[in-house]
């Protein structure tokens, strides 16, 4: 299998279902003539032309309405935001005229749009430019939000929100963009709602996705060499739907578990996470549910801060020492 | 550039058209004057916007443009629902939250929507519409079709942040869209001139946009077939889009619970002299198409009309409560198969 | 003790605040010669004027901004959201702007602001328009949610609002305005992050607020008379900061959680309070933490809809019932 | 009404004045590189925006105001900053993630801030700063105090909604607000006519918000002078407020990872022949202010304290991790007592 970065993945994901739907089009801030501000839509202007590749100006509302008018009317746009930091100014768009045109027209549309660009910290850009979205989007009934951990699976699961005929939230991470993975050369589609065992191991579940089941294999590969403790990874790849039976059924086996997110924890995915896992893993459950989060503060810029603030592998193997009852 | 109204030929429309409006301008007021009703006997709940005074800026303007082209506006939808050819008894189950109603009671006064007919809603968040009528017009672009987008807003959603993003959008990309302001006076309780740093709203698109604004008295029926013609023609004919600022004024208050302390019962009723309907009625009068005898018969036919719908929407059954979960999505699970 | 009704306790607030601080003004839309689109400032611009109560075009984005540009040089500003369902066309300056500019500043900059209005649905005004915000401005650091239930806490925490150095959300709710409930003559404050124990009990707690309070207090009395179970209702007052403390302490007392609330339940304040419920009650809950919340659907219009969607005592009870096993 | 420049009497700056605007000049373009170079050692992270090309926007309009006046800016504000007088050596510092930084590592290049000279960042989101500044301006009329606020921001700014809204609020409450736009071309990488549906940007206020749009040569630092000397006169007047197009140009890429290939060598070449700072030196020579010795000797001086001001930020303590707890809240628990 070739292997390709995963920005490739994503690249070779939007042109296969642009040649295959000529309803398929990409607009957003510098998509087109500059490639990309990460290089993600790279050669894509040249391949589709201008008005299947569109630069927009610096109006995330008014393109994102675009996006969710023209999906009204059948076509599938992908709506680039640079960061999804900059889709807070399009918040109304994105929470009120995407999930719930549907719901209010009593079902006589679909909004089949893709939201997809960066979510997460770790780049420096303090307090505005670093948000972690997942929670926030995962909130709103009538999306879906979709986290891809491998290149494999950022191509898969983005075909397939391009396909799917309602919002999809994608969220990609900037420092993963460069990340090498096996991705087969003929095409598939992969489903949301079906996590995907990253690891398996019977102490310990830890629920991650994204850049921090990364952290959460780093993690699980010091717990394993240092201490032989041998750690699950569940990566649910979709937040909504959240497929709760798989992690459940970890749960069970190992009686513990630590939600790993990268976001800020109030409110955030990893309680949700803990708040359904209590509900169906009651009777199995040894320790608490550990959360481990960003800090609950707003992202310095500051490296030295920065590194205190996003969850690394230590912080993650400390709360699975702590889950598993481990006595260093 | 933009010398729209003498460009096209005077526009003369026939009998049958005038009578046609008439009839939908009354029928308008007399759906609203039911729904007021309506309200008052807790049969519709939320936030209910007459369009009591208004009928002829959508009935003009809908007249002139196709049913293949798109319309879509704000939460004050009653009039461009019906004027778009909506079925009064969809409209009032709707607003009795029935099963039947246009958007099966999920949507109320504020969120008509039919597909069928190109109409696009009904929506509530002020401006927040603005944006997707651009993404209908790029939609007709993109596929290169004959058709121009209609989009209604008041005067207060102009001072709204997708308002600008979304002209500017259709002013770059030369979208056909006419964007069409229904300057009432007020956004609430609140006059345009202490909403809007510049009030005399034709002007605010152009060098803003580079969108030509016009102007047009909403009170007249005519004047509003004839302007929005002219401006279907000029976006049709790929010149990009166009503002019209139409003045109007609504005669109720900004929705049912409003004590209208900021204007003068003087002042509504300065503007009742110029009543859209009356005012159509003159003409239709002195050119023998109507009298006394025609204009009671209308009105009663009307009235039996909405009464009819009335009694339909008021008769049909509520949505099951497990209907809550239908529509949240198209795919609630995704469409896994290649 | 005079009684008064909800919106007059928030009028009271102001004005007293206003009196007594010259710094201190309210801007919104039709918050002045309207007297407020829901009377909650009737009679304050004929009492402080124009230029401290303050009319804005419809643009929440712009004096949502405006307030925070403000309140850097020291100004107090009070914004009203017509609603909160407005605050997301301005969703950017609420959490980017007010909670974060005092720490991207190193601390140089207060931002005492306050964003008050109606929040919650029940007024049958559809999906865009019934938003619950609590989950989502609770997920920000920075920022400070509260949410009185009475008439008194109304006053009280509003004036401490009014005079907090930092931004706070305070939500109110339109089917409460009417509300009336005794209020002393004396001036007085009441604190965040300090929980009421609206009623008490030893089968079972439930943590409510607002809204959902006053359903919690409706089941709670059914509960009682039908079946003699006595539950403990704890009233968080302000989600963040959260009295984690005083719920906890019930949990340990009753052995199980009930949460209410009217918001989208994923990534909602209940799965909040039942991770960190789970966190520091773990050996003394004898069930599952249960949250109630709205069903997971855009708000509906049809009221026969929309009462299934919101929560109301019926279900509350019912999930009491579950927590304490009992057998009907 | 809007014949600003021609109003105010001609100012004629004093050769202090100008050979100081020539320092300042000077410091910002070596500043600027010292950044470019520190960046590549990654002693600086996140965004860099460099000024290098506008430096006469910032020094020129700043000159122009007293230090009472509040500024405000967008991510690019490292020019900003040096002209209003901050310390280098405390921006090298926030840059660098230590303590010492203007904001105390927590900002970064985007973010300077400086409460006690009235410099009020340093905003990354794009035209999220606009309101604020409307918000400044409304706290001096408000308070009735003789100051003016100058906003700036880049040309791919105004086409954000909050940029709109904010410029409706001060037209209509008439705040004293200088609105000024570098214009240098580009957002990123995309041309102001490729963004803008009106790309001369000094027409977008007026017809839309009542606010005059006046236009300057941004590579002109005598030119800005003027221009904001004479607007500061036209707010502090209480005429409301005022919106500046600068056509203004910046030789570097958008921020350190920018291939520029929307633009050619040619075009950054012609701009760069008419230098700001090549400019007034050559205006301070014919005025014999200025030889090759004294600027020799003032680079030399420039450089050695850019040098030291490296140094000193460079072997400066990074935060303490704790810190992160730090100014979350000014008053963690609330102020409890009355
Ligand atoms: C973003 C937003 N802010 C506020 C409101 C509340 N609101 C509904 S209608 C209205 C007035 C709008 O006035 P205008 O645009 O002139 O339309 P009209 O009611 O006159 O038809 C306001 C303030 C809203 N729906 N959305
Ligand atoms: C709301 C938002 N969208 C996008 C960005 C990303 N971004 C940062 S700067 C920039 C270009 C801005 O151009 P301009 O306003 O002309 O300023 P210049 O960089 O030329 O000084 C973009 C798109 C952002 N910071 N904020
Ligand atoms: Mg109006
Ligand atoms: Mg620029």
């Amino acid at each position: 299998m070739p292997e390709i970065q995963f920005r490739e993945a994503l690249n070779q994901a939007m042109c296969e279902e642009m040649d295959r739907d000529p309803d398929v089009f990409l607009i957003g801030e510098e998509v087109a003539e500059y490639d990309g501000a990460y290089k993600v839509s790279q050669g894509m202007l040249a391949r589709f032309g201008p008005m299947r590749v569109v630069d927009s100006p610096i109006s995330e509302a008014g393109f994102a309405g675009l996006g969710v008018g023209a999906a009204m009317v059948g076509m599938r746009p992908i709506v680039e935001f640079m960061t999804f930091s900059f889709s807070l100014v399009a918040f109304d768009q994105v929470v009120n005229n995407a999930p719930k045109m549907r719901y209010m027209s009593g079902g006589q549309f679909k909004v089949p749009i893709v939201f997809r660009g960066i979510s997460g910290a770790g780049q420096q850009l303090a307090a505005t430019h670093s948000w972690t979205v997942d929670a926030l989007y995962a909130h709103v009934p009538g999306l879906k939000v979709v986290v891809p951990t491998t290149p494999y699976e950022a191509k898969g699961l983005l075909k397939t929100a391009i396909r799917d005929d309602d919002p999809v939230i994608f969220l990609e991470n900037e420092a993963m963009y460069g990340n090498r993975g096996e991705v087969p050369a003929e095409e598939y589609l992969l489903p949301f709602g079906k996590a995907d065992i990253k690891r398996e191991g019977s102490h310990c579940t830890i629920v991650a996705w994204g850049h921090g089941c990364l952290t959460a294999l780093a993690a699980a590969e010091q717990l394993h060499k240092d201490h032989g403790i041998e750690v699950e990874i569940v990566d649910p790849r979709s937040l909504r739907p959240l497929d709760i039976d798989t992690i459940a059924e970890s749960v069970k086996k190992t009686g513990c578990c630590v939600t790993v997110e990268e976001g800020y924890p109030t409110c955030g995915m990893g309680a949700e996470i803990a708040a359904q896992v209590q509900e169906k893993c009651f009777d199995d459950l040894d320790h608490h549910i550990i959360r481990v989060g960003s800090l609950d503060v707003p992202m310095p810029y500051s490296k030295v801060l920065l590194n205190h603030v996003v969850p690394g592998a230590q912080r993650v193997a400390e709360a699975v020492k702590q889950a598993v009852y481990f006595q260093g | 550039m933009i010398t729209l109204v003498e460009q096209s030929q005077k526009v003369e429309p026939s009998p049958a058209q005038m009578m046609d409006w008439y009839r939908q301008m009354a029928l308008i007021r007399q759906f609203e004057l039911r729904c007021a009703q309506s309200y008052q006997q807790q049969k519709i709940g939320g936030f209910c916007h007459l369009y009591v005074g208004q009928e002829a800026v959508a009935v003009g303007s809908i007249a002139a443009v196709r049913p293949t082209d798109y319309i879509i506006t704000a939460y004050r939808d009653h009039g461009h629902a019906i004027a778009r050819g909506m079925d009064c008894q969809s409209l009032l189950a709707e607003l009795y939250g029935k099963a039947s109603g246009c958007s099966h009671g999920k949507g109320g006064s504020m969120h008509f929507f039919d597909r069928e007919k190109n109409f696009f809603g009904g929506h509530a968040i002020v401006a927040g519409h603005v944006p997707l009528a651009v993404g209908l017009g790029w939609a007709i672009k993109y596929r290169k079709e004959d058709r121009v987008v209609l989009c209604y807003f008041g005067d207060g959603a102009m001072n709204q942040g997708a308002f600008h993003e979304a002209l500017n959008l259709a002013g770059l990309f030369k979208l056909p869209v006419i964007f069409m302001v229904e300057n009432n006076g007020y956004g609430m309780g609140t006059h345009v001139q202490r909403a809007s740093a510049v009030s005399e709203l034709k002007l605010r698109t152009g060098d803003a946009y580079g969108i030509p604004g016009k102007h047009v008295d909403g009170m007249d029926c005519l004047a509003m077939y004839e302007m929005t013609l002219a401006a279907a023609q000029y976006c049709r004919a790929g010149q990009g889009a166009l503002f019209i600022e139409v003045k109007t004024y609504r005669y109720r208050g900004h929705s049912m619970s409003d004590p209208q302390k900021y204007r003068t019962r003087e002042e509504v009723a300065s503007y009742q002299e110029h009543d859209p309907i009356g005012r159509l009625e003159k003409l239709l009068r002195t050119k023998n198409l109507l009298d006394d005898a025609k204009v009671q018969a209308i009105n009663n036919e009307i009235h039996a009309h909405v009464e009819e719908a009335h009694h339909q929407a008021d008769a049909a059954p509520f949505p099951q409560t497990d209907d809550v979960w239908n529509d949240v999505y198209a795919n609630p699970y995704g469409p896994y198969r290649l």
